[in-house]
């Protein structure tokens, strides 16, 4: 890793970029200037860590998973906690961080995409504290289905804008919440939710949510021999492994393969998408031969992005970081097997990670070390588990 | 330079061109409705592409792309109307107008081929940025297909100078922030900025995003070269969507949106070919 | 405070004691010796601590309210984030010291009672997580209002029984779980959530939860004005106002007056209740005339007990602490108002120690300060939040 | 010692102390209840006073007390059932069975005062443990009242003889662990537990919990002093409750829950009244 991602022109090798009609460019530019002015100013960054600690709770823990370890009866797993955050993820890192920077930008809106409601109530608890008006842009499709976490966001103050375009869901919320800026830019500061879009943002977000993977340096008593996270856009993979990148650890990005690959119904972007451009930025999406970008699929909602992070793509390439995909059906059953051990019920996203370490584990040995991040707890989905297992759960 | 720019845009001013969406709600409607915008003095015209995440657009032409998408568009079949509306006699210049995906999944040498198989004039792709731009305008000019850039208000002097300098075929003014779609009133703010972009520019400057009404056309008729109309047009073929697939109907709702046309340039005092 | 409480008898002044069947004293006998060896073993409560460290997250922070204490033009209002716990509130606290006290005794099952059903998870949750078998009692109106909270707690693979008796909630399921104690002492820790029951519990559930207090002394500079918390059974109250209980600051505990003390439909125990004996423990009791036990109300499902914790009783009779009513509406729009100020959704029992809070502030300085209990998040109100406001959210 | 006490279970054995909810279904029937069960040979009636939190009791008692609440019985009311019964020739004594907090919250004076008006012969109050019980027992002694303790097998030797030093009336014996209700057979732990108890008092020992069927009658008969029956009773209630509650079928409902009673305490081979 001796090239420095990203370049310049906000490339990662041939991934990234600032792929945005004119009328945006301006606001990508003051945001990085604004957001290199601000990293480097001590009470900003110091502001930042303060409102980490004091009002989402970190550090988060990492717990040593001893029954899953026993059971599996192979490597140690630990688990980075971000589920305990507050509002349940580590969505809210990247929160925090972006919507102190729109405050020191005089921003007085912050504009968000939504596809589950973790990213639009990150979003709307952000504005509540520091005072900012929220409109979240979400799917009709996603509004239907993600009733609790819409009304959380109302509740938290912010305005959740219904979008009807394409197919209702994440991706079209986020072209709408794009298509808002691009007339608001003056007052409306864009907080985008993972590693993707326009440059400066992936870097951002990253630099944003790379405390998960500070904290566990500090933690761990030695570098694990695998670090493991769910990939959607890819926030809380990049956040976790960035500071691991120059260690000595196999580090795996997990995708949602949803009903299985050949099945078509997936979110499999690395394995399965091709170059194009999506929300601003060259990177692997599930697209058809024409270049229509597809709906991808995913039990879990937070995973089903038909893109990734554009620094995902590139250490794909590089081969620094392999990805995986897990099944719909992988990711629950590692959901239950962690409840009954550890008392912890993951969001689906995380047990994603988590199935992987689940089938990764035995091929170690009782010494080494898996750490899984944990990226959210599971209660905004056990609407969506009761679905799935139904009845038979205590079976 | 591409003949057709050199005779019907470069150095005219009261340009009118108007934007459609290829198959939008099928084919045969966007050559006739091409033809149609000739005759009422259009100068080029801007052919749309169809896309999945049009995030440039407003909702009118984001509904078209899916109306043109429902009936299997694509970049390549779009290309390949260009030959049949020069059959029927369209003489002006067209620009494709496309988002960078679909570039980049047909792939530049493929495009290029298909420009020179199709005698396509020109390419606008709103989601590729001057700074990424430079392989495509090199095979632009290459290919004597003008490259249109788009200006910002916010677009900064130092930008502006640049894009300016290396401009072909028209400087197109987005007349606000925003998406595209109609507006009622223009911000004093846009005159100045068109001011400002005349300045710089040694191509014809038109203004585009909201134009839709004759007044839009009138206001904007002396600060600069001419005007670019998308969804007001798109939301007449909107209103006829059904109209315009019986061929029995066909005509009669092309003249409803040739009326529609006709009085909003009318302000340009064209000498049109039906006239 | 001069004497020390509990007395031997587990008497505080006149509340407490062990009314309880023969059949049981012996179970108290034994977890009294149980528990006063562990506390005194360093061992053991390094390991109790190391657990609310890497499993739970503690300490929680405290968070400045700013905007809150601003719009209130009064004292600075300090949240102690006990919502910021797994599992989403300061019951498991109490349930991690006393599921490992239960696997120090060799117990392998235990037994709990809930109403929300957080208690119930938190259980659910020690269980899975110290391998030990767990049945949670549960009221069939409450399984009925709670489903989700249920499915929590399946999916954690405890067993959740419903009871049918008398009201068909809490009480209710108290006296069931108590009722399968007695049967299955041998094997079977009681594992009860709040500060209530017979001699040795409201003593050891403080002692469990006294973490609250303890820290908040550590990260506040200087020992606040007022300190205020909720109390259903009193637990939070009692962790957070213990370690104070010396110090010079007011201690206001906040009861449920539901619809209105005039009403009937309330909680407010001590207000209106009489001496009695509930759940093994003198204390104060909704009752009729005769003293057949009543049915409390409140909106929220954490505080509708119609008794109270006999330590907050005898800090009620000694005047220590004072105690105050909030009705559902005032919680609600305490809610309400902390969501939009701060970004927090609290639980709605914490909500009334909010309302209190929001009442007493604008009576002092803003350099006074008061200190809110935040026991636990509101995710699980979302439901019922929803009912209450409707569609008059975001007016 | 009270009086009653003295004649019918002191130095007795084959006690029979069955148990009946008073009020359930309502205040006649308890009467006539437990007129048949002192025909049938009962040595003493505990009449337990339904509570809305019974948590020593099982389902059956539990309903029952629903039953008996829900027609309003007391505390007060169930003791002033007790001088009705006696007018109607009920000679043995009467327990109350009462949850303690309805003892304090009609009050020691109170419950006294109705104690010695209406002639009650004992008290038992199942959550009123050793340890809390001076007080009530003083003003038991006082007005010559049996306070009736309960033994468990997990209750300690020390805690036994405790017990036992002070008992009036009978010793309880739980059975088994648990809750009223009754079980199918006694394990053999239950026999060497009534030895221990046995060997401590001065007073009979009665075992009770899960009394039910005559076998368990014979199996305990040779161990202790007597048994008392309670849900296996209240079970015969429950399912005459309809017929209990008409005068028409009144007697014959008795007369169905007599014979079960009967064959329960078969083993006894009492001489009953009615024989
Ligand atoms: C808990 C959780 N984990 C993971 C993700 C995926 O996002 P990312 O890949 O950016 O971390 C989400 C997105 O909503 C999430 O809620
Ligand atoms: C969040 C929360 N706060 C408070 C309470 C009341 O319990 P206690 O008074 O024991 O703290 C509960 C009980 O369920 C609760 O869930």
């Amino acid at each position: 890793m001796s090239t420095i991602v990203p370049d310049q022109r906000g490339r990662y090798g041939q991934f990234g970029g600032k792929f945005v009609p004119e009328t945006v460019m301006y606001a990508l530019e003051e945001l990085e200037g604004s957001l290199n002015e601000a990293m480097s100013s001590k009470e900003f960054i110091e502001h930042y860590h303060e409102e980490l600690k004091k009002y989402s709770g970190r550090p988060t823990p990492i717990t040593h998973a001893e029954n899953l370890s026993k059971r599996l009866g192979g490597a140690q797993i630990y688990l980075k906690r971000e589920d305990l955050n507050h509002t349940g993820a580590h969505k809210l890192n990247n929160a925090i961080g972006q919507a102190l920077l729109a405050v020191r930008m005089c921003k007085q809106k912050i504009v968000a995409e939504t596809g589950a409601g973790q990213h639009g109530v990150a979003a709307a608890t952000v504005a509540a504290r520091y005072g900012l008006e929220c409109k979240v842009f979400m799917g009709e499709e996603d509004i239907r289905r993600q009733e609790l976490n819409v009304f959380r966001m109302k509740l938290l103050g912010a305005e959740v804008v219904p979008v009807s375009s394409g197919s209702k869901t994440l991706k079209d919320a986020t072209n709408e919440a794009i298509r808002y800026w691009v007339s608001n830019v003056e007052d409306t500061f864009y907080l985008i939710g993972s590693v993707v879009g326009p440059h400066p943002y992936p870097k951002m977000v990253r630099d944003f949510q790379r405390v998960i993977g500070d904290e566990s340096r500090v933690q761990l008593e030695k570098t694990p021999d695998k670090i493991i996270a769910c990939v959607g856009g890819g926030s809380n993979a990049m956040g976790m492994f960035y500071p691991y990148l120059e260690e000595q650890v196999d580090l795996i990005g997990v995708e949602a393969s949803g009903k299985g690959i050949h099945t078509g119904k997936h979110a499999a972007t690395l394995s399965e998408g091709r170059l194009g451009v999506i929300h601003g930025s060259i990177t692997y999406l599930l697209q058809n031969e024409t270049g229509q970008i597809q709906e991808p699929y995913s039990i879990s909602a937070g995973l089903d992005y038909p893109g990734i992070g554009p620094e995902h793509a590139y250490l794909s390439e590089t081969g620094r970081v392999t990805y995986k995909g897990i099944t719909d059906q992988e990711a629950l059953d590692a959901l239950k097997i962690l409840s009954e051990e550890e008392g912890i019920i993951p969001a689906i996203e995380s047990a994603h990670a988590l199935a992987e370490a689940i089938k990764q584990a035995p091929e170690l040995t009782a010494s080494q070390e898996i750490l899984v991040c944990l990226s959210g707890r599971g209660d905004k989905d056990v609407h969506t588990i009761m679905e799935h297992l139904g009845g038979d759960v205590d079976e | 330079m591409n003949k057709r720019f050199k005779e019907h845009v470069e150095n005219k001013n009261d340009l009118f061109i108007p934007f459609i969406t290829a198959g939008d709600p099928e084919p045969e409607t966007t050559i006739e409705l091409a033809l149609m915008l000739q005759e009422e003095g259009a100068n080029a015209i801007e052919l749309g592409i169809p896309y999945s995440d049009p995030l440039a657009d407003g909702p009118v032409i984001q509904r078209a792309s899916e109306r043109a998408l429902k009936n299997g568009m694509s970049l390549e079949k779009a290309m390949d109307l260009v030959p049949k509306m020069r059959e029927k006699g369209l003489e002006i210049p067209v620009i494709i107008f496309t988002y960078y995906n679909l570039l980049l999944q047909l792939g530049e040498d493929r495009f290029f081929a298909l420009v020179r198989k199709n005698d396509v004039d020109g390419l606008l792709v709103p989601d590729l940025p001057f700074e990424e731009s430079g392989e495509w305008k090199e095979s632009c000019l290459k290919n004597e297909t003008a490259l249109i850039s788009l200006v910002a208000p916010t677009t900064s002097e130092e930008r502006l100078k640049k894009i300016a300098d290396e401009a072909t075929g028209f400087l197109y003014c987005v007349s606000s922030l925003g998406v595209t779609g109609t507006r009622s009133h223009f911000q004093s703010s846009v005159f100045t900025f068109v001011e400002r972009v005349k300045k710089q520019s040694k191509v014809p400057v038109a203004v585009g995003f909201g134009v839709s009404r004759p007044e839009h056309v009138k206001e904007l008729k002396d600060y600069c070269d001419g005007v670019i109309v998308g969804s007001a047009i798109i939301r007449q073929v909107e209103s006829q969507v059904e109209a315009l697939q019986n061929p029995e109907t066909q005509k009669e709702a092309i003249d409803q949106i040739r009326a529609y046309v006709r009085d909003l340039v009318a302000p340009f005092e064209k000498t049109t070919i039906h006239s």
